[in-house]
């Protein structure tokens, strides 16, 4: 197992554990947006608390299971549309924005959402963040930021801290991490909020509130690799660590949220919100005066 | 040499800002308002900031032209100094029009009058004074010229004032009234001082011509698309691919498609994959280095069988190479450049009517049979202009390949099951009760990741046999002269195509039993055919610009025998004398 | 011409205006930095007074020719190599970053000049930047930000205002543009420095001080480009907008910095300057343990 | 069917924590000891959720070992959940070591003992028992196994506790204690209760082989690109390269070397075209999807002139496809994958040892060659390993292929000079005298962009005349089999030589003439040596793990006649059997 990427088969053995959380779930109704095949990640993961925020989300959103897509990078993430009940498109590392745009642009009728890791997202794929955001494309992005590379077995990604030691950097890293948010906030997006994969409930209301949102939103949620991070995101680590959002703050008011994000902190809840046409829109607005000059 | 006589090649040269090249646009439309055919692929000399030279070159003919030509029969100057550089490409008892009264600036030795050879015929019009009694200024210099030009190839001024009225999109009177005097001052200058060179005379035959588009390969792979119901294009700028965008950007909103100037190539495949995997038809198109960037996004629409449509406006390579050259030397990258066994399929026009047609094809093709479409165009394609009937555009028969839909019903969907054509029903993100996620890992037939090896062998297969199927679809290989025994087969694609059927028969050639075979479907290429028509000729020579042979390597292949190769990179369109001289050799 | 994108010969032909400027150029001594070849810009364009600014600045370093390396990305800008003696490496579009990157870790010694346009930084490019940022590679990053596309004759970039037309919007464009400014100040980037193409004097300050700041410096020019851009950046509309950087701005101050780039104002001089170890000292400062270690 | 006698294959098999990977390397390093050749290609079933099976496999010879085989000899069980599932890899007439006492929580249905064959020897020994005995817990069962399986084999239990010694870097005197009570306690459990399989015999025969190293390929490319002096590597993760770059940050900043985990592969080989620009040494490596995103910019390498080295871990593809699944489909990617005309060296290494010195050469060609050189590599290569005598990395011969520097001198340097060999003396920045400026655009000798048809089309054969020139220079295609006339010509590349030589000297094809053709340079192909070979065999046989038929498609290029495709996708190394059965289909 030494060099390898995780995988799964066709038909996944059922073990003890997942089944009955399984059960747990089928109990609570939520099967409507899960499907029968069981999630590969390591038992423990994140990613299992994320995709029932999201799960709980989707019920409480009523999507005709037909109208949702979620397209996703490679990487542990990158496997969520497996999970979920709908259309699914797992695509290649690093380009599910620009595909993810090509479904909503194309038809504007779906509820396009958005998974995969922050290696995926601020790494390779980090050159589309911007421009989707300058187009305001009605996704829903959510970023699965364990700061590492997961599914290739631990390296360094753009959100690790300076001088961790990974598979990749037996020394220690040498690169400054990446400040996600503020880098976000400083593109101009519509929508940013952050959470963790410890909060399920939290994350389904921010989900909720994304999926509505008019236009691109962002959530970026902080999440433990149990397997291959034992130092930086863990789970005692950073339970504590997440502070609800301060009472005071104006989601609309850009420049409290870079000063909320430069901080440091880590924040549970909608960080920024701005109203701005979504990229169908300003097309639709100018379709009039299209059709009279073309 | 003198050119072919049913045929007239024209080129104007001027500054930027002359008009040579509106000159020959109306030019074209006016011959083509008289019956003839026109090709016009303006030469791009290696210019210098910005300003310099602009040269519009054409050819005039009775019967459909296949190649622009390379010396012109005649050479309009609207500026002497850079016309002077034009004079190595024209033939010896070229026509020279030039005027008859410089302005005071241009020095001695750069005015071209002097350097006109015997056995040339000069044509010195006071241009500038004309154009001022005209329009009360020099600006319509290049009208008088095409005036004088009518009266030259006894051709119909009529046929000039329509041409201006279009190019002009019937502007105001005055502008029009203006437009006629210039002309009429050119035309009646050459018939009181000139003599009508006898050799040629474009004397129209008929007038019937009005349903004609002139248009450049670019624009009829754009419009093409748009007939097929394009409803979705992204793209990033690149030479010589950028106008495809160009013209979309104008049209597509307009019938509720959406285009995209994406950040990059890689992202605007992925957002016409996105599209496409939505169901809608959906192009871009590149060039080599863009081409480079996409492959891998491509190879995911192979994997997850996705019908998309890419063309490649080939330039010179490799890398940055020479942008504004033509070249066909992405063959082996469109066929062979993805990871892993990752066959799509490959067609290329071979002139602008084609252009046009292929890619509406292409779309049809894309979505039938859920896989990306390449189409080759180049350079020389992409910026020449043809003129195209309009009945084209309606008689266009489509529906030939259809799209296989799921239904849902009680069973599981299969988004990939195995079937005997390759080809699974398909089902698009809205459709209730067909939910399934696809991956670009090999999968189950249910679209699950698999990575056991005899599904991978039979999903390999299914890729590889639903691609070899679209060969007993397509209709079969052009093939023109000898249709018996040959001693030569000529094989070319693409653009090279023109010159290498005016080679088979070029008046040297006459008496050889030669043949041609020239497909458009490169890959799969139609093995059965190409066996065939191999088997009827003592040599195959293979006619294509590019210096490794990629055709002729894949003719190889499949015919098991050596070819010839006329592979060649001269950073131009072939030269139809060349490969006439090289087809003597090889039949002595 | 139409379709083509502009190019030069080997041999190029003199015309007057440019040899009177070269003459200019040859007495102020400038010659040592400006190679034979005459640029093949548009008469006109900004990239004259910014290839100026450069001369200027080269001749105060006194840097050897020979250890002297520009590397450039693909568009009008990435000529710049051509036109500078010393060693030049005219790339892909998009690319200059990395590779300059690859020249500067392998050979510390060399000073690497990167130069390059807007889409070249920003569009094509745009997903290299946060990341040589965060490692600090000792780099000096001129970007021409014309907001156009230049070589291939005019069509929207990153930097585009929303609603302008060109050859690929005929109908203006629907993206908002990026601010660049703040991106690169959230990315974290030691040095920021911004300019105007008609103020080559300042530039040539601007640069010298760049190329003497330990780390990854990034000046973004403003320049017009005469001939495909006739509404937006041109000399009438920005020379008078471009003002001297407050006396009061503290350049240590990212949040200071952050509102000047915020406003909307253009400055002419360094926002921001930090200092931080480059690539090459965190690694050097590791390779004792390394040694040890391995 | 058995497996050869003269090798034996053992699987060790458990849950993660059992150590069962563990055992493998300390038996590999065992026999190793002892004279033997092994190769340890781990199985890697499509495992589940981090937890789960993990099966240790190594095949133990007297002579080289040419192929991991499929079936094992011996199965060793540290858990008999998984190991049930691994019976149906074992032979007909195995031996099963498993706990007879095993843990209460097994269910009876789940104990291995209950599926032992008629034919088969099963070995049941208290491990858990003893291992409590020795080190009080059960975690020494897998060295208890390791003594019993030195009983059994009659192999040295001191070369055992010498490869212990080494696996835990000599660690505290009471681990090593420990260990030695555990392997004397499994050793003489089979001693006194058991009974010796007589068919293999693995006594040492010699207790020489000091300088062993058991190594990956990836690492013996890293380690033979750190002793050619590697000085610059730029990566990005991906299976089945990762460990290369994992190598690499271990030992080559000790060096003062850099490495570098850049953001993307595009980025990766742009940061090693600079080092190469600089003068340096430098690599990356990637798999497929990274590969293809590399393709602009190492076009850009071959226009501009700059020696890199890149690998190419194959997996499965197209598209993310099968990541940990062996594969050798990017040939024609690899060949065939820039825009334009495009050549690049591309060597492809056998085995281990030959990812170790093909490596090592490949910065000599690319330096020498100025020029991108791809070595492919495989998932199988990549991962399995083998013992590698010391003395290859001090008897490696260097310096075949030198580079030519330019010198400053009075006249203005031209960095591309045209030459007979297509080699231009290099300069590096720093260089005083030689400071130049080069360009992905086509250019003169001197550096600068230039468009015109004739200098492209001399470039261009420069580019390729140089590249072709290796052809010459380069060791001649090693030939086995029949040096004669042959039946069948056996021609095969990269990991699957081993199971076509295996194949070729399969006793049940004796008496047979069969001859071998086994290229490591793929492109360019020696041409010359190849026609030979082809016209000495009556039929060709190209084996390779793809559908397409990649290398057999080159090689009717090349030899203008059909060969026979032994080209599939098991998703696993050639089956030597399959290869056996299809060559006596063709003998006959
Ligand atoms: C082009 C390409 N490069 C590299 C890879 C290998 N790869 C797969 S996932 C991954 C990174 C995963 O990290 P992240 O995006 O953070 O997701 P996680 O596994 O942590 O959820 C990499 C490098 C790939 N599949 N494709
Ligand atoms: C991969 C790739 N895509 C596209 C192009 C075509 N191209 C050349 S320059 C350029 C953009 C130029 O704009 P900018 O970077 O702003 O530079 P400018 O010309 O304005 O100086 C483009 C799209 C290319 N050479 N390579
Ligand atoms: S490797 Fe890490 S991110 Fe991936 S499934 Fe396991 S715990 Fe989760
Ligand atoms: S096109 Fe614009 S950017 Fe390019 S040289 Fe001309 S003015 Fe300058
Ligand atoms: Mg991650
Ligand atoms: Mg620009």
């Amino acid at each position: 197992m030494t060099d390898q990427e995780k995988s799964f088969s066709d038909t996944p053995l059922v073990n003890t554990r997942i089944a009955s959380d399984l059960a747990e779930v089928n109990m609570s109704g939520l099967l409507d947006y899960r499907s029968h095949a069981l999630p590969t990640w390591c038992p423990g993961c994140g990613y299992y608390g994320i995709t029932h925020g999201l799960t709980l989300a989707l019920k409480d959103l009523k999507i005709p299971n037909e109208n949702l897509v979620i397209v996703s990078g490679i990487g542990c993430a990158g496997r969520l549309p497996f999970f979920v009940k709908g259309y699914g498109f797992h695509t290649v590392h690093g380009r599910a924005l620009p595909i993810a745009s090509g479904v909503k642009m194309a038809s504007p009728d779906l509820t396009v959402l958005v998974v995969g890791g922050d290696g995926d997202g601020f790494g390779i794929g980090g050159g589309h963040i911007p421009h989707v955001i300058r187009r305001n494309v009605d996704l829903t992005y959510i970023l699965f930021d364990n700061s590492i590379y997961g599914l290739t077995k631990g390296q360094a990604s753009p959100t690790t801290p300076r001088g961790q030691v990974t598979s990749t950097s037996p020394f220690g890293t040498l690169e400054d991490p990446i400040n996600p948010y503020l880098m976000v906030l400083a593109y101009g997006a519509s929508f940013l909020a952050t959470g963790f994969a410890g909060h399920p409930d939290n994350l389904a209301n921010i989900f909720r509130e994304a999926v509505n949102h008019r236009g691109f939103s962002m959530i970026i949620v902080t999440t433990p690799c149990i397997t291959f991070d034992h130092v930086n995101v863990t789970y005692d680590r950073f339970r504590g660590l997440f502070e609800p959002i301060p009472a005071d703050h104006d989601t609309g008011d850009l420049q409290a949220a870079m000063n909320l994000v430069a901080s440091g902190r880590r924040f549970d809840g909608i960080l920024y919100q701005a109203s701005r046409p979504t990229w169908t829109e300003r097309l639709d607005s100018i379709r009039g005066e299209i059709k009279r000059m073309s | 040499m003198p050119n072919q006589t049913d045929s007239l090649i024209i080129k104007i040269c001027g500054s930027a800002g002359d008009g040579s090249i509106s000159a020959v646009e109306i030019l074209n439309r006016a011959c083509a308002l008289m019956g003839f055919h026109i090709m016009n692929f303006d030469s791009y000399p290696a210019e210098i900031r910005g300003f310099g030279k602009s040269v519009g070159h054409t050819r005039i003919s009775r019967s459909p032209v296949l190649t622009p030509g390379r010396l012109a029969d005649c050479l309009v100057s609207l500026n002497d100094v850079h016309a002077i550089t034009e004079l190595s490409r024209i033939t010896p008892d070229a026509v020279i029009l030039y005027d008859s009264k410089p302005p005071d600036y241009v020095e001695e030795d750069h005015a071209i009058a002097g350097f006109i050879q015997p056995g040339m015929t000069g044509y010195g019009i006071p241009l500038r004074d004309l154009s001022t009694q005209a329009v009360k200024s020099s600006r319509s210099r290049n009208i008088v010229a095409l005036g004088a030009l009518a009266a030259i190839y006894n051709m119909s001024l009529d046929a000039f004032m329509e041409a201006i009225a279009i190019r002009f999109s019937r502007k105001a009177a005055a502008v029009m009234k203006n437009n006629e005097t210039a002309l009429k001052l050119g035309h009646d200058f050459i018939v009181q001082h000139g003599e009508r060179p006898a050799r040629i005379d474009l004397q129209a035959q008929h007038w019937t011509r009005t349903d004609i588009s002139i248009i450049s390969g670019n624009e009829a792979a754009a419009q093409g698309a748009l007939d097929a119901g394009l409803s979705f294009y992204a793209g990033y700028p690149i030479t010589p691919a950028t106008k495809i965008m160009e013209y979309l950007a104008k049209k597509l909103p307009g019938r509720n498609g959406v285009v995209v100037q994406t950040e990059d190539e890689i992202s605007a495949i992925g957002h016409v994959v996105g599209a496409g995997y939505a169901g809608k038809r959906a192009m871009t198109a590149t060039s080599g280095p863009g081409f480079c960037l996409m492959t891998e996004t491509l190879n995911l629409a192979v994997e997850a069988e996705i019908g998309i449509v890419v063309i490649d406006c080939m330039r010179g390579g490799p890398s940055t190479g020479l942008p504004t050259k033509t070249e066909q030397s992405d063959l082996y990258l469109a066929v062979y450049g993805g990871s892993g066994d990752s066959p799509r399929i490959v067609l290329a026009p071979a002139d602008v009517t084609e252009c046009y047609t292929l890619t509406r094809r292409a779309f049809e093709v894309a979505e039938a049979f859920q896989t990306p479409v390449i189409i080759l165009m180049d350079f020389f394609l992409s910026n020449r202009f043809e003129d195209l009937p309009g009945s084209i555009f309606e008689s266009f028969r489509s529906g030939v390949f259809e799209k296989i839909q799921a239904i849902a019903g009680d069973d599981p969907y299969l988004r990939f099951a195995i079937t005997d054509s390759g080809i699974s029903p398909v089902a698009y993100p809205g459709m209730k009760g067909l939910q399934h996620t696809i991956t670009g890992l090999e999968h189950s037939p249910n679209g699950f990741p698999n990575y056991d090896g005899d599904n991978h062998r039979r999903m390999d297969a299914k890729r590889q046999r639903k691609i070899d199927n679209i060969r007993f679809a397509w209709p079969s290989p052009e093939e023109i002269g000898s249709p018996d025994r040959a001693d030569a087969g000529i094989i070319s694609w693409g653009s090279s195509i023109g010159a290498a059927m005016e080679a088979i028969r070029h008046p040297d050639l006459s008496g050889a039993a030669i043949a041609g075979f020239f497909p458009r479907l490169l890959y799969p290429i139609q093995d059965g055919a190409l066996k065939q028509f191999s088997d009827r000729c003592a040599e195959l020579i293979v006619v294509e610009l590019n210096s490794s042979g990629q055709m002729a390597g894949m003719v190889e292949q499949i015919t098991s025998r050596k070819v010839i190769r006329l592979a060649e990179v001269p950073a131009e369109p072939p030269a139809v004398e060349s490969i006439v001289r090289q087809i003597q050799g090889v039949l002595k």
